[in-house]
């Protein structure tokens, strides 16, 4: 199994991702995927991402290894968009296949909860008015990532 | 020793890289953040809210006991919000 | 939030679901997706997918329902084919578009795990030298569909 | 009273639906289970794995002491599978 992970500024196709994980081959039970989309609350006009190149990679490859490790994976693909994406445009798709279903909904959850914490990614918003601001890491993320800390059951 | 800032870091030091030579007693990422928030007004500003800082030494996550030397490359920044 | 729940014997198209989700929207900030395939294990030719034609979509009413209680949904889809389907296709399609990532991610899972064990379908196997055999019930999808029981913390 | 078999249910006692007019004293589902069980050797085979029975009325899932009455819809099928 060769994880497919990018790093891009290009919106993705989330179709053909799904198929490239799925299509053709009969040992996949189920797909799990989540698609992280930028949302135009409070005026915003832009987020704008920026990564640590060669670093990003590289935590993305770990946290990769890691599910592929936990969860008995068919396939996995992570991209990460960076540069500026306007609102309703997605920003990161993680798919996780495997023969069953638990491994794949359980490993999505975690790669992206892993990727939102440990990836050196950062978020500007930029707002209609002219203003911008650095989003702030938010304490229910790393909550959200330590559910994953402790071994499975 | 090559240092990287990125996100509000990069914006307050005024510079996305720069190439330091420390003297020999700044051997850990605390004692790197102490002599280069001495630099310039900017990086004062950058690594006043020590507690925002986080810090990676040759593209792993380091805390502030981790070691430097000599080579390394050193990034800071603030917490990550991808995803 | 008017929910798209569809019980069809032809196959399903899972990226025209998603976009029905999310084009032209700025309010989602997660749209996580399952997708039950059938796989080919120990020769199998076909599944043959029974349904209770009436009660089937009131279930699946009901378990959407529920979904839409616990989580802030923008959108949910929930397709499940009856009829003869291969290995390697689709059997059942699931969407759950939120604001945040938790509530997508979770009422996916929730919504898989109660279609399972609460929706009437049933599942024949049919196998190339000519078998065919009813699929039982697993203990392990009761398992995972009680963890919903409880009210969340 | 409409009844309704599916799956292994549907094969063993030969039929998909039926209409039956049980006795008065048959006033719940698992009183309906004896009274079918002995219709016919199919309906005897159907029933006699009692543990794997489920049943529904008026497409609600029901359990054995759930009452059945006159022009319910009740259907048996063995847990389901679906997903």
């Amino acid at each position: 199994m060769e994880p497919r992970i990018r790093v891009q500024e290009e919106p993705f196709d989330a179709a053909a991702e799904m198929a490239a994980l799925s299509e053709g081959r009969t040992d996949v039970g189920g797909l799990a995927s989540f698609i992280g989309l930028c949302r135009a609350d409070d005026g915003l006009a832009a987020l704008v991402l920026e990564h640590y190149p060669g670093m990003t990679e590289r935590a993305i490859g770990r946290i990769v290894a890691e599910a592929v490790e936990r969860w008995p994976l068919t396939g996995c693909t992570v991209i990460h968009r960076v540069g500026r994406i306007r609102p309703g445009e997605g920003i990161v798709l993680v798919l996780a296949a495997s023969a069953h279903r638990a491994a794949a909904l359980e490993s999505c959850g975690f790669l992206i909860d892993w990727l939102k914490t440990r990836a050196p990614f950062w978020k500007r918003e930029e707002f209609a008015d002219g203003d911008d601001r650095w989003v702030e890491a938010r304490d229910t993320d790393d909550a959200a990532a330590a559910r994953w800390d402790a071994p499975r059951p | 020793m090559r240092i990287l800032y990125f996100a509000w870091l990069r914006q307050k030091t005024g510079i996305a890289e720069e190439t330091v030579s420390p003297p020999e007693t700044v051997r850990d990422v605390a004692g790197l953040i102490a002599w280069l928030a001495v630099q310039s007004p900017g990086h004062a500003d950058a690594f006043a809210q020590a507690r925002q800082v986080r810090a990676a030494v040759n593209q792993e996550f380091a805390r502030p006991g981790d070691p430097v030397a000599p080579g390394d490359e050193v990034a800071f920044f603030p917490p990550v919000t991808g995803g």
